[in-house]
């Protein structure tokens, strides 16, 4: 029943538009058969794509920033959904700080950062070490995990949980058949967030990442050093084709309104 | 005996030139394995900063400004039995490093552009004042060594020179600064610039824009009639406790004849070493013979004196 | 030894205190309903009992244990919420199935038990749907079932049948009371339905503002109220104002032209109440006028004005011809069916 | 987790935070102090870092102006794009919930795309549409006669506000939309009933209802672009410096640490000061929804 | 003209039929209630008056306008939503001062209005309580004060009154019926309870499973039910197994032990249908045993098991004594009391 207005769908598809158009571009780029950077008016090629296979490395890359941002990711949900849970239904001293310090860091730019943590690690003697790129990495996305979860578990109606309690439900089983789904949608959308976060950090890698560990970003940054070329709108073209095709089996075969919206939500 | 030696450097085709090129040759000749740390040269400084003390690189690769930078604050060993007919540009005090190729500081331009426009190719670093390239110049900022040099060489012009820039920032301040669209230090972000059509002219280095020319972009190297300066690739080994002997190996590796002769022909890298013959068609851009020798060498013991002091004055001068 | 002990219990919000000194006792398979106007506490109770209030002071023991010192999950405790309180993420039999998967019940065992549940209160084929996608009664009779398919000892019920029609609330009403018949559950009903409330509980506890204004049989607190807040609330009251006139040979209460002999004790100004339901039209008694008559199904309610003052008497829907809206007539009732109290006069 | 374990025990909050603060203890606060007590150490060229206890970097950033007019930029351009993220990020959100299933979750990831592609694509994308005279938007609209000369965009504050909204955005819809979720639609329509028309009902019903999503929302937006490196650095290049740039060309170019380690103090004091101030702000307005 | 008119209106959720082939036509301050089982479509049906759902087939109009034409916000009801849809965000006053703020009434005359409403509804002092620290009788009140502030043209009520106790739930009703006489108001009410049906409505619409199965005022459905259906769901029903003996020389109708003469027409094997009300203890007449007495207030109900099967008995609490449990009575009623349709016989 409740629809969109006009004015809503006209406001949706401009803001739709502004959002796609610079990846459109970047995309287009990618079939110029030209050395440079240009639009594809002379013809479309695959030569740029073709390109990718002469770098290994790149796929290498690739792997390497998918699997840190999903480990970091779902290792910092892990510490962040209890602590969010906390911050929203507790009015506790310290509580303040507590999320200033987990939201802080966002705040600091985050060369300081790389380079804070490069001089932390090599003297705990961890240096170059993939663990500790994924411990900076869980740091950075917490924030995401943790601001979203709050988002979802802020104002959520305990008496459901009061019922789960009466019936049995110990505290684990609480969270997990009752709590946890039903902040979901912010559970999601938090690791989300904190994946891309992840797989999208450059200038904090640049000083973690050791040969072998370097990040498709970082690989980008070192292949664009002397030189921009289509290759990067290539790369860039591929990973939003894996991306969309990902998500499109997982919505064949889950169904993505059930992972973003939580089960049984689709009602009147 | 060290079983890794890492080396520093920049990272893009360099990179792949050194793995290809140098490394596995050095690894079957030595016994070691080589990783290679990609990173610009002021990455690759930070780095040595962070991990002071405690330093893994054992060879690092940068432009000459923060190889300067470096060997000031202690991060370069010695390096012993160099090539003797180097040139005496190449060479750096007490041999803490060395430059492994020689690139020249002047003018990239757009031909087709220029072409297009019907404007006559730049001649002289007073081009840069021509109002007609309104925000269509770039320039790199001066704790880039270009930058610096340009700074340099216009104060020159104008009666000063390493010991009194303040003509040169008055000229950048009040006539080439309405032209500059950006101070753009990062090599990638300028050929941008260029292939987007925001920018037709700028400072940069032969090697740059022999690499650039080589993707097939319109573009082109001037060298002003007023000279061009010097610029320098280096490398040094690192300065640490128990230092393997190969770093220093390694360094000399680059200054192989062959090896120089791939760095002319990729990049444009003027040979550092006298002796060296050069085949007719390889470096056109590359400061080799006459240009060579038409360099202008900036004096780098005034210029490290003052760079603290530039730089800030820069910044809020120049860069606002 | 009580089952169930609520030893002197207040709970505060703020400075606002909500229930007060409150004790009750319930035996083992007692029947107790909890009856009272709107915000007197009643829910608050009932969440200190499940133990998801703490109360402020006092103390509630389960057993002779405090309960405090046992976890929620662990007091075998079923609860249907006022505000039903279901998984939105889960289907109705998923619901139901919660509290028996808590107790490890068998896959097998569960599956019937749920549908038997679901059966029980109506709902038979509806266990794949979503509460969002029920209607009110449908939500509220999950809740109940969801309550009930745990056979708990002690249940805890928050105006369970609230949005149930006639019918279906009435076989809720059997069945609540069969299941706590043969499992001997201790249930606690917190209901605004008198009569319900009646029907029901073995005893009755009132409440007013936070405290207890009396505890007793359903038949004790309708005919013996031990307030006149009691007996306002418990069904509806007549009160006339009387006189009681012991000059004359025989000692008269009058009310208007209504008479009876005089009770003991009392004397002067009085009131006496009497219920709607014990007023019959007669020849004499007080004098009055219909002013509304009203039809309620199985009885009709006459809204009169009396000569003592406004009036309601409700008469069973027996077939009879009922006396119509405007007709003048005689109300009287007999002596046994009043209760007489002083009247201060002004 | 009920509410009488909530007034029972004062331990509990600090139960579940107690993983998340010993990793943050760990691995965050130290290398944090070290940036902070770098910020009190010398720094020379030819000697480099002196690791000793001075005041001269925290009084040059307190006397020049020049760090004040960088910081002042730096907050423009932050409380601009979250100010636009929020104006359009919040409504789209709500538009997005709106839609049936199918439709919701595609524009949901549309909007997600933007992160998933490097920045400096991204950036290369915008330069695109309105680089010069070249740019295609550029071009377009000059052929239209909309604009006579091209909409400068790179290497302009507006460019700079406009790209970082453009990159923030998911975060806003993001957030807006976990918090949308918890909506119950009945409530819009007893607005409706009460003749609400659909801005009031956003403005009044809505808007305080989603004020926790809004919140995390704006706090990252900020957070993020208050302390942004990449999109500043290349959309406003070297002259449109902000706080962030300012620290990285102290960290990488100069080598001067403790005062780029001084910089970035003071930002994350500052951005600290805000976010927890507006933050106690908002959730004491709000105080019902946030319960 | 009817004011309000449903025109053979329908509405599917997926495949399933929830209001079906619904047609009624209300006139201008009508009162009208909608009666039926749980899950009948009552709530969907009052949804789609409002507006908040779209008919699948059928149409609605207000005064003769296409409904769908007009805005939700713009047709000047007043709504009680059955799950109360309060603003969580705003307190008592805030809540029920929207809907006047959208009618940009003045600041002095809202506080005004909303202190009456608030107090109408027995909430005074609430003003500044948020909906989450109320409860539940405190909030639904709440959304009645916020449909009724309004003084609405068409007021739309879900089981607005549900969570009540029965004293203020008689005020309420009053209340509203006031409303409904001074502003002329047009009404639906749904409600499960019979007896508010009843003694507020012009006319009840009773619903079963989507369909109407009977409207009429009050005592028309009650007393004249048009189906089984309508006669069981409105108050309690005895059904007796009986048959018609023609064969005498006064044609007979017989019950186990009680009999009536013949009505006309019928003979065989017929059922009779008496309400509890009107069966009363006598010398004569069925003979039963009473099984269970249930203390009502105002009523007792007695289960009896009689030679004809179950049978249930109501008699007015008039403080008679009344049989006991387990004792043997005889059940009689008068002829005219009763309903009589034929038998099949298996
Ligand atoms: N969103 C929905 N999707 C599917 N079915 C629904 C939805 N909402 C309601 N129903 C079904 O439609 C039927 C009618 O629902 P409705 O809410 O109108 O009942 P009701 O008469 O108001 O009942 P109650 O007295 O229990 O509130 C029910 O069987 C219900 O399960
Ligand atoms: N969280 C709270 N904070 C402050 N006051 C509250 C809170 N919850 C309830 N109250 C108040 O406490 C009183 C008792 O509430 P309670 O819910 O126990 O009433 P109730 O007897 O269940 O009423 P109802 O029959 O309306 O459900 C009410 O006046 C209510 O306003
Ligand atoms: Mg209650
Ligand atoms: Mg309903």
């Amino acid at each position: 029943m409740r629809r969109n207005g006009p004015l809503a769908l006209i406001f949706h598809t401009i803001f739709v538009i502004v959002m796609v158009a610079p990846i459109l571009v970047v995309c287009l780029v990618a079939f110029t058969p030209e050395g440079f950077l240009s639009l594809p008016t002379n013809g479309f090629s695959l030569r740029w794509f073709r390109t990718i296979a002469n770098y290994p490395e790149f796929i290498h890359a690739f792997w390497v920033s998918l699997g840190l941002g999903a480990l970091s990711s779902l290792v910092a949900l892990l510490f962040a959904v209890p602590a969010a849970l906390a911050i929203a239904r507790y009015r506790f001293r310290g509580r303040d700080v507590l999320a200033a310090l987990f939201l802080s860091p966002l705040m600091i730019p985050h060369v300081v950062l790389g380079i804070a943590f490069l001089r932390f690690f090599t003297s705990a003697g961890l240096g170059g070490s993939f663990a500790a790129l994924i411990i900076a990495h869980v740091i950075i996305v917490f924030p995401f995990a943790l601001r979203l979860t709050l988002a979802a578990a802020t104002g959520m109606d305990r008496s459901v949980e009061m019922a789960a309690v009466s019936l049995g439900a110990g505290s684990w089983t609480l969270f997990r058949r009752v709590t946890l789904p039903l902040i979901l949608p912010g559970v999601i959308s938090g690791w989300a967030l904190a994946f891309i976060q992840s797989f999208d950090d450059l200038t904090m890698t640049v000083f973690l990442a050791a040969p072998g560990t370097e990040t498709l970003p970082v690989r980008m940054f070192l292949y664009i050093q002397d030189n921009i070329d289509p290759l990067v709108t290539s790369v860039s073209a591929c990973v939003i084709a894996i991306t969309m095709t990902a998500l499109i089996l997982l919505d064949r075969f889950y169904g993505l309104d059930r992972v973003l919206a939580g089960k049984g939500d689709t009602g009147r | 005996q060290q079983k890794t030696l890492y080396v520093a450097g920049y990272g893009g085709s360099f990179e792949k030139t050194i793995r290809d090129e140098v490394i596995p040759a050095f690894e079957k000749e030595n016994g070691v394995k080589v990783e290679y740390v990609a990173g610009n040269s002021t990455d690759t400084l930070a780095k040595l900063q962070a991990q002071k003390g405690n330093q893994q690189i054992d060879v690092a690769i940068v432009d000459d400004g923060p190889m300067y930078q470096a060997i000031q604050l202690g991060f370069c060993g010695k390096l012993d039995g160099l090539p003797t007919d180097l040139y005496d540009t190449a060479r750096f005090k007490d041999d803490r490093a060395v430059a492994i190729g020689i690139v020249a500081t002047g003018l990239m331009y757009n031909t087709k552009m220029f072409k297009e426009k019907g404007w006559a190719p730049p001649t002289s670093w007073n081009d840069l004042k021509d109002t007609k390239y309104a925000k269509q110049l770039v320039i790199p900022p001066i704790n880039n060594t270009y930058g610096l040099e340009a700074l340099v060489m216009l104060s020159k012009m104008n009666g000063g020179g390493e010991t009194n820039v303040d003509s040169g920032f008055k000229i950048f301040k009040e006539q080439i600064n309405p032209n500059v669209l950006a101070y753009e230090p990062s090599p990638g972000k300028m050929t941008e610039l260029f292939q987007s059509g925001q920018a037709v002219i700028a400072v940069w280095g032969t090697g740059r824009v022999q690499s650039f020319a080589n993707t097939g972009f319109p573009v082109d190297f001037v060298y002003p009639k007023e000279g061009a300066a010097t610029l320098l690739t280096t490398a040094c080994p690192i300065n640490k406790p128990n230092a393997s002997p190969l770093a220093a190996s390694f360094v000399k590796m680059l200054l192989d004849p062959k090896i120089q002769l791939v760095m002319l022909k990729d990049y444009g890298y003027g040979p550092v070493l006298k002796s060296l013959v050069i085949p007719p068609e390889l470096g056109k851009m590359a400061p080799i013979g006459e240009r060579a020798a038409k360099l202008y060498n900036p004096d780098w013991t005034v210029i490290n004196e003052k760079r603290e002091e530039w730089t800030k004055r820069w910044n809020r001068e120049v860069e606002r | 030894m009580a089952y169930l002990e609520l030893d002197r219990v207040a709970k505060q919000f703020g400075a606002q205190t909500v229930v007060d000194d409150f004790s009750l006792s319930v035996g083992k398979g007692e029947f107790i309903s909890f009856l009272g106007p709107s915000g007197c506490g009643k829910t608050t109770t009932l969440q200190m009992i499940a133990g998801f209030l703490d109360p402020t002071r006092g103390a509630i023991r389960l057993e002779g244990k405090d309960l405090t010192a046992v976890h929620p999950a662990k007091r075998g405790l079923g609860i249907v919420f006022q505000s039903y309180a279901l998984f939105p993420h889960m289907t109705a039999a998923e619901n139901v199935a919660f509290g028996l998967e808590m107790r490890n019940v068998s896959r097998n065992e569960r599956t019937e038990r749920v549908r038997a549940a679901l059966a029980m209160v109506g709902l038979a084929g509806y266990e794949d749907r979503h509460p969002r996608r029920m209607s009110g009664g449908q939500q509220q009779r999950v809740a109940l079932a969801r309550a009930l398919v745990i056979k708990p000892s002690v249940l805890l019920l928050d105006e369970p049948l609230s949005n149930l029609d006639a019918k279906l609330r009435e076989e809720m009403q059997i069945e609540l009371r069969q299941i706590q018949r043969t499992i001997g559950t201790t249930t606690i009903l917190v209901t605004h339905d008198q009569n319900e409330a009646m029907s029901l509980s073995d005893r009755i506890v009132v409440m007013s503002q936070g405290k207890i204004e009396q505890i007793g049989t359903p038949q004790e607190t309708y005919e013996k109220p031990a307030s006149a807040f009691v007996s306002q609330f418990l069904g509806k009251t007549n009160d006339f104002a009387a006189m009681i006139d012991r000059t004359a040979a025989a000692a008269k209460l009058v009310a208007g032209s209504w008479s009876a002999p005089a009770p003991a004790g009392l004397n002067g100004a009085v009131t006496v109440s009497v219920r709607p339901e014990r007023i019959g039209f007669g020849d004499a008694g007080l004098t009055a006028k219909i002013v509304t008559r009203i039809f309620q199904g199985n009885h009709w309610l006459f809204q009169c004005e009396s000569e003592c003052g406004p009036a309601i008497v409700i008469r069973q829907n027996d077939g009879q011809a009922q006396p119509a809206e405007g007709e003048a007539v005689r109300l009287s009732w007999r002596p046994e069916d009043m209760s007489v109290r002083a009247r201060a006069v002004a | 987790m009920s509410m009488a374990a909530e007034e029972r025990s004062a331990r509990a909050p600090w139960a579940l935070t107690a993983p998340a603060l010993m990793l943050f203890v760990g691995v965050l606060l130290i290398p944090l102090a070290m940036t902070v007590m770098l910020s009190f150490h010398d720094w020379g060229q030819y000697k480099g870092i002196e690791p000793v206890f001075i005041l001269k970097n925290w009084h040059e950033i307190a006397t020049d102006p020049y760090y004040a007019e960088m910081f002042w930029r730096t907050f423009r351009i932050a409380i601009l794009t979250t100010l636009l993220t929020a104006l359009l990020g919040a409504p789209e959100a709500y538009i997005l919930n709106r839609m049936s299933g199918r439709w919701k979750s595609f524009f949901l990831l549309v909007i997600l795309g933007p992160l998933l592609i490097s920045v400096v694509a991204r950036t290369l994308g915008w330069a695109l549409l309105f680089g010069g005279n070249n740019g295609l938007v550029n071009k377009l609209l000059m052929s239209l006669g909309a604009i006579r000369s091209p909409i400068p965009f790179m290497f302009t504050e507006t460019g700079m506000v406009v790209a970082l909204a453009h990159v923030m955005m998911p975060f806003m819809v993001l957030s807006v939309w976990a918090a949308l979720q918890r909506l119950d639609p009945q409530i819009e329509n007893a607005a409706m009933s009460l003749g609400a028309s659909p801005a009031t009902i956003i403005r009044r019903i809505i808007m305080p209802q989603i004020m926790p999503g809004v919140l995390s929302g704006a706090i990252i937006v900020f957070s993020l672009s208050a302390s942004a490196f990449a999109t500043p650095a290349i959309i406003g290049g070297r002259r449109l410096k902000v706080a962030a740039t300012l620290a990285y060309d102290e960290f990488l170019n100069t080598l001067n640490w403790p005062l780029g380690a001084a910089v970035a103090t003071l930002l994350l004091v500052a951005l600290v000061l805000i976010v927890v101030g507006s933050n106690a702000l908002i959730e004491r307005r709000y105080a019902e929804v946030f319960r």
